[in-house]
């Protein structure tokens, strides 16, 4: 079945980096490396802005009364740092830089199955990047990122049909990502790659794409139907026209649900190689992390209706999805445990990225039980749209993919760039990290019981000191994200060049040169053992 | 005020407080071995330290899946505990005192049915149960008592309910915790729980216009309700005395009792649910009167009905 | 600079090529059918919750036209069916007939969609705008609201699929497609179609005929 | 099988795929009251079932193909059924 043997040209031998210095070159590249590179320089830009939209809500709730901003400031602030973080940074994040980089390295490949539609999918990112700078520039939007009908057909002053026309294209992004990334993962496995060869990063890929091309459309579907009922009048959300507002809400959230594991799911796939690579050891039960991903993408399409206990759905459906939301917890906790399991008996290395992976692993826990706590329907009464909810889902999304995110950055750095960075910074960076996180962030589950709405900037004088608390701890975090940019891009110019295989890790990709030649294998791979397959019982010196 | 713990005003409260603190138990039992395990694996088996590595098992079923049963057995139990008090909490007692809201782009309307209207704050008896009958005039807003322990959104076009008991007076927080626009965190008052005797004399001196159902009956006359819907007249329409309540067939062969919701949507929205028999002929109110009228008028349409109030107009 | 090799890139041989485009578009149409899915729930609970106002407020949708789209529809279909035959077999000219007078059929869809639309908005059934609407209340307005919607996002799609259509049909006939190397072109192409198709037999029924 | 073969197993399907719209035509002026839902939308299932076997060849399809034909169809119907539940559950149980 394989090929005649192709000489290799020297041009094959040069670096993807060097395969060509013009612009044109990089912004019409449909080398699946170089289009990871523009979508980490895009989404480190909207990271930016949607950080900008944090540090002003942290700061105007550092006193009970409005001082920094007006209400009308804070409504459209928060907005924005919901609608830039989720759609524009979280979502694409690890799938679109690390996805697009590792997938072809790790089963073997050239390239992904449609390297065309690779490129067409970041243009039409960016083209919803414009549109979301336009909103941001004409003054906004104040609906919040989950634009609840009626508030967001007939009583919203801001720009609503831009921010939906925004997200709705970033939407198809995504959904040719996901395409690719399945049709890849399907026909472009090398010969010995077996399924159960696979990297568990790719095993969790592929349980994202499924999610993303099957629950997006339905958020573009919700997004037609606001612009229909603003526009034309066709009152599908409107109660007096004969809509029901529940409607918009079960649509948005049988999207938006699947849409939270669309973004841990790739942190797990992450984490399940740091932890494997720090351990130098092999995953503990391969097959139940990787069914685990696969039944959080399927059981995650019913629990929706978690969102809406209090919302005025029928008692008895809020009973059926509170269960619901226990069984989609079991994978989670079957996921953590086989990570810390992987860690006994391991030659555990503290080098950075793995840092970050049990800073991960800690974060998810307690955001993970959190999220159980609000599935309990009794206290879900109390503590729906309170700061608890706003901790528990940072937890996920923060102290679970964004520490994933720079755990993949610093495990995975020296590949995509061919050079190391300084270890002793990484270290701090993570440390301070998870820090600033938790100060940021715990005092919020207590303000939230304490019964303080979430979305509110005015709250009684007694809240202060824990939102103080939660301020300084924002500070400490914003210092800690600048940190890695720092020290990452010095590492551009003075890094001393990275070996193939720093960490030791295992894997196709760490068998290629740093950084990987344009068509990453010289010869096809041909993968005989299984994955991780860290038999040499080298004991590793220290480093 | 303790300031890790929100106050209590009710025995349902207490329940949520056991709930959260045994849960969190529960949470602290199973993110507990994480954290310390990953510590001491980092620290026993770092990189290059002596440490006893052999014989080392990479998966075995029975441990994966005790892990993963465990965790949820040890969680389904709340849940059940859980789902059994919020389906309680659904249907209020009979005899609960029936405060109307209505909810509005940035503030809170409660009329009591002896007529007192308020803006934003909430006086209840102690002791005695509440039942607040909800809708809002624009967009989903949400009622929340932290106090309680308890929320409900509430929606344009549809009435939602919530019943409490609060059983120590004192004053607490009324909040609106759905994001509603510009002054949705202004959008709140006090929820005071007043002893019986201070409630009674409230009542007494606070603003007093006719009670809910006798605003009803002159909006009824205003409107000219009577000319289709009393006994003599000429047109077809059906008789509203003793509707409340009942069990009304419709034209396309559903029966559906009179509730205060079928009673509303009949006035702001007359075709959908036609009584059988009857023409589809009834105008829509719904730009002529406001929530809080329509209130009004079902209040007096319910207080129509024969068996509690004899003989009415 | 781009050879045959070139083209196939990842993929080594011309088959394994094939076999991900085709599979790749199937999965773009598990998309599509989830864009269109949540309207049809809504319509069907609609015909639950309101089989009265359904029936009364479909009576002023013109069934004719709509059995007579269904049928150009259906035509269509076989039409682009036959193309992609002849476009496994090489035969150029078969390919351009079929998908033109494909393309043709759609554009005829499109116009009579349009005459419907004309007819409704003289009734005064369009919502904002055009003289007052026969029917009161909210149900029968909400069924035209989702009438509306549905069908013009439907129309969106046939006119996509229309260009599509023209487009290979004209790149078949002047040979910039060569044939039978590219037919995985005109396939591609004819299963958006067949989509969008589908979708239009499942809409007809839930909307035309609730009277 | 030939190409005349397949042309006219495709002439044949259109055929009874045109019966069918006749069919679900006639099927509105048949007293048929509330099965009418029902069976004007397993007539449709039956078209599109038609379309996707023989006009979208899914007959030689691979099962990886057919399989990813058939998910977002699979995930719509539960979609639907539920919905329909709820919503006549919440009609009888008034």
């Amino acid at each position: 079945m394989s090929p005649v043997h192709r000489p290799e040209t020297v041009e094959e031998q040069q670096s993807y980096l060097r395969a060509g210095h013009s612009l044109r070159s990089w912004l019409f590249s449909t080398d699946h490396k170089r289009i990871a590179l523009l979508y980490l320089i895009s989404i480190s830009a909207f990271f930016f802005v949607g950080a900008l939209a944090a540090a002003a809500i942290r700061l105007e709730l550092v006193t009970p009364q409005t001082d920094f901003l007006t209400r009308e400031g804070y409504n459209r602030a928060f907005t924005i740092h919901g609608i830039v973080m989720v759609w524009f940074f979280l979502i694409p994040s690890i799938p679109a830089v690390f996805g697009n980089f590792l997938i072809p390295l790790m089963i073997g490949a050239k390239d992904l199955a449609f390297p065309k539609l690779n490129l067409l999918s970041w243009y039409i990112y960016v083209l919803g990047g414009i549109f979301v700078l336009y909103t941001l520039a004409v003054g906004g939007v104040d609906t919040g990122w989950t634009l609840y009908t009626p508030l967001s057909t007939q009583f919203a002053n801001g720009h609503v049909l831009t921010i939906a026309a925004a997200i709705f294209i970033v939407g198809f992004s995504s959904i040719l990502t996901g395409l690719n990334f399945i049709v890849t993962i399907h026909t472009l496995r090398a010969p010995g790659m077996t399924w159960g060869r696979l990297p568990l990063f790719v095993w969790s890929h592929y349980a994202t794409s499924v999610i993303l091309v099957l629950a997006t459309p339905v958020l573009a579907l919700a997004l037609v139907l606001i612009a229909a009922e603003r526009l034309f009048g066709l009152g599908v959300f409107d109660p007096k026209l004969g809509g029901d507002p529940l409607l918009f809400q079960n649509l948005f959230w049988f999207y938006s649900h699947p849409a939270v594991y669309i973004m841990v799911l790739p942190a797990m796939g992450v984490v399940s190689e740091l932890v494997t690579a720090a351990a130098h050891k092999r995953i503990f039960g391969y097959v139940f992390v990787a069914a685990s991903s696969i039944a959080i993408a399927g059981v995650g399409f019913v629990v929706w209706g978690h969102h809406m206990f209090v919302a005025g759905q029928s008692p008895y459906a809020s009973v059926v999805f509170s269960f619901l939301s226990l069984v989609v917890a079991v994978p989670s906790a079957i996921k953590v445990y086989n990570w810390t399991a992987t860690l006994y008996k391991g030659d555990i290395s503290l080098d950075p990225p793995f840092l970050f992976a049990m800073g991960f692993i800690g974060l998810f826990v307690i955001g993970g039980l959190t999220g159980l706590m609000l599935a309990m329907l009794a206290v879900d009464a109390h503590v729906h749209d309170t700061t608890f909810v706003v901790a528990h889902f940072h937890y996920i999304m923060v102290g679970g993919a964004v520490t994933a995110f720079f755990g993949a950055l610093h495990f995975w750095w020296p590949k995509i760039t061919g050079r190391m960075y300084n270890l002793v910074w990484g270290r701090i960076a993570a440390a301070l990290i998870f820090l600033g996180f938790n100060l940021t962030f715990f005092p919020q589950f207590v303000l939230g019981y304490l019964g303080m709405p979430r979305r509110y900037p005015v709250y009684p004088p007694q809240f202060q000191w824990l939102h103080d608390l939660s301020s300084a701890g924002a500070s400490i975090l914003g210092v800690a994200y600048a940190l890695p940019l720092v020290y990452l891009v010095w590492s551009l110019r003075r890094g001393p060049p990275a070996p193939a295989n720093p960490w030791e890790a295992f894997g196709l990709e760490w068998t290629v040169p740093s950084p990987p030649p344009k068509h990453n294998f010289d010869t096809p791979p041909v993968v005989t053992g299984p994955a991780y397959d860290y038999r040499l019982k080298t004991v590793r010196k220290r480093r | 005020m303790n300031p890790f713990w929100p106050e209590r005003a009710s025995v349902y409260a207490g329940h949520i407080d056991l709930l959260m603190w045994a849960f969190t138990g529960v949470v602290a039992l199973l993110a507990g071995p994480v954290f310390l395990l990953i510590l001491w694996f980092a620290i026993k088996y770092r990189r290059g330290q002596a440490a006893d590595r052999e014989h080392v098992i990479d998966q075995s079923m029975w441990i994966e899946v005790s892990w993963a049963v465990i965790p949820f057995v040890l969680t389904v139990g709340f849940f059940v505990y859980a789902a059994w008090i919020f389906v309680g909490l659904q249907r209020a007692p009979a005899d609960a005192l029936t405060i109307d809201v209505v909810a509005k782009q940035w503030m809170w309307k409660f009329q009591h049915p002896e007529g007192q209207r308020e803006i934003d704050d909430l006086h209840v008896p102690v002791d005695q149960p509440v039942k607040l009958v909800m809708t809002s005039q624009d967009v989903i807003h949400s009622l929340y008592l932290p106090a309680l322990r308890i929320k409900q959104d509430v929606l344009p076009g549809r009435y939602t309910s919530l019943w409490f008991k609060a059983d120590r007076p004192g004053t607490y927080r009324v909040i609106c915790s759905q994001f509603c626009g510009l002054d949705h965190s202004v959008m709140g008052g006090r929820f005071i729980v007043m002893r019986q005797a201070d409630y009674a004399r409230w009542l007494a001196t606070s603003q007093v216009d006719a009670s809910l159902a006798g605003q009803g009956k002159a909006l009824y006359a205003r409107l000219g309700c009577g000319g289709c819907h009393d006994a003599r007249s000429a047109v077809r329409a059906p008789s509203l005395v003793g509707l409340a309540g009942q069990a009304t067939p419709l034209q396309d062969g559903r029966v559906v009792t009179a509730d205060a919701q079928y009673l509303r949507d009949s006035v702001m929205a007359p075709n959908r649910d036609v009584a059988a028999g009857y023409p589809a002929a009834m105008p829509t109110y719904a730009n002529l009167i406001g929530e809080d009228q329509v209130t009004a008028l079902v209040a007096y349409l319910q207080s129509l009905a024969p068996a509690r109030s004899g003989a009415a107009s | 600079m781009s050879t045959a090799a070139e083209r196939l890139e990842p993929f080594d041989l011309r088959s394994q090529k094939r076999r991900a485009d085709r599979f790749g578009m199937f999965v773009f149409l598990a998309s599509e059918i989830m864009l269109f899915g949540p309207l049809f729930v809504a319509m069907a609970v609609y015909r639950v919750l309101h089989p009265q106002a359904a029936a009364e407020t479909a009576r002023h949708l013109n069934l004719w036209l709509g059995a007579a789209n269904t049928a150009l529809l259906l035509t269509s279909s076989l039409l682009v069916a036959l193309a992609v035959l002849a476009g496994q077999n090489g035969r150029r000219r078969g390919v351009a007939a079929c998908l033109l007078t494909a393309a043709l059929l759609g554009v005829a869809f499109l116009v009579v969609k349009g005459v419907e639309y004309q007819a409704e908005y003289v009734e005064g059934l369009m919502p904002k705008i055009g003289p007052p609407s026969p029917i009161a209340g909210r149900a029968p307005t909400l069924f035209m609201s989702l009438y509306f919607v549905s069908t013009a996002l439907h129309a969106v799609h046939v006119t996509v699929g229309a260009l599509l259509l023209a487009g290979t049909g004209v790149g078949a006939w002047s040979r910039r497609l060569p044939l039978p190397k590219r037919a995985m072109t005109v396939e591609v192409v004819g299963l958006y179609w067949h989509l969008v198709d589908v979708i239009w037999v499942f809409l007809f029924p839930l909307l035309y005929l609730a009277r | 099988m030939t190409m005349g073969a397949q042309v006219r197993n495709r002439l044949i399907v259109w055929v009874a795929l045109m019966a069918l719209l006749a069919l679900t035509v006639a099927l509105t002026f048949a007293p048929l009251g509330g099965f009418r839902l029902a069976a004007s939308l397993a007539i449709a299932t039956a078209k599109a079932a038609l379309i996707y076997w023989v006009f979208m060849d899914l007959r030689t399809a691979d099962g990886l193909t057919r399989i990813a034909a058939l998910c977002a169809l699979a995930l719509l119907a539960i979609l639907v059924l539920l919905a329909v539940i709820d919503a006549a559950v919440r009609v009888s149980g008034g």
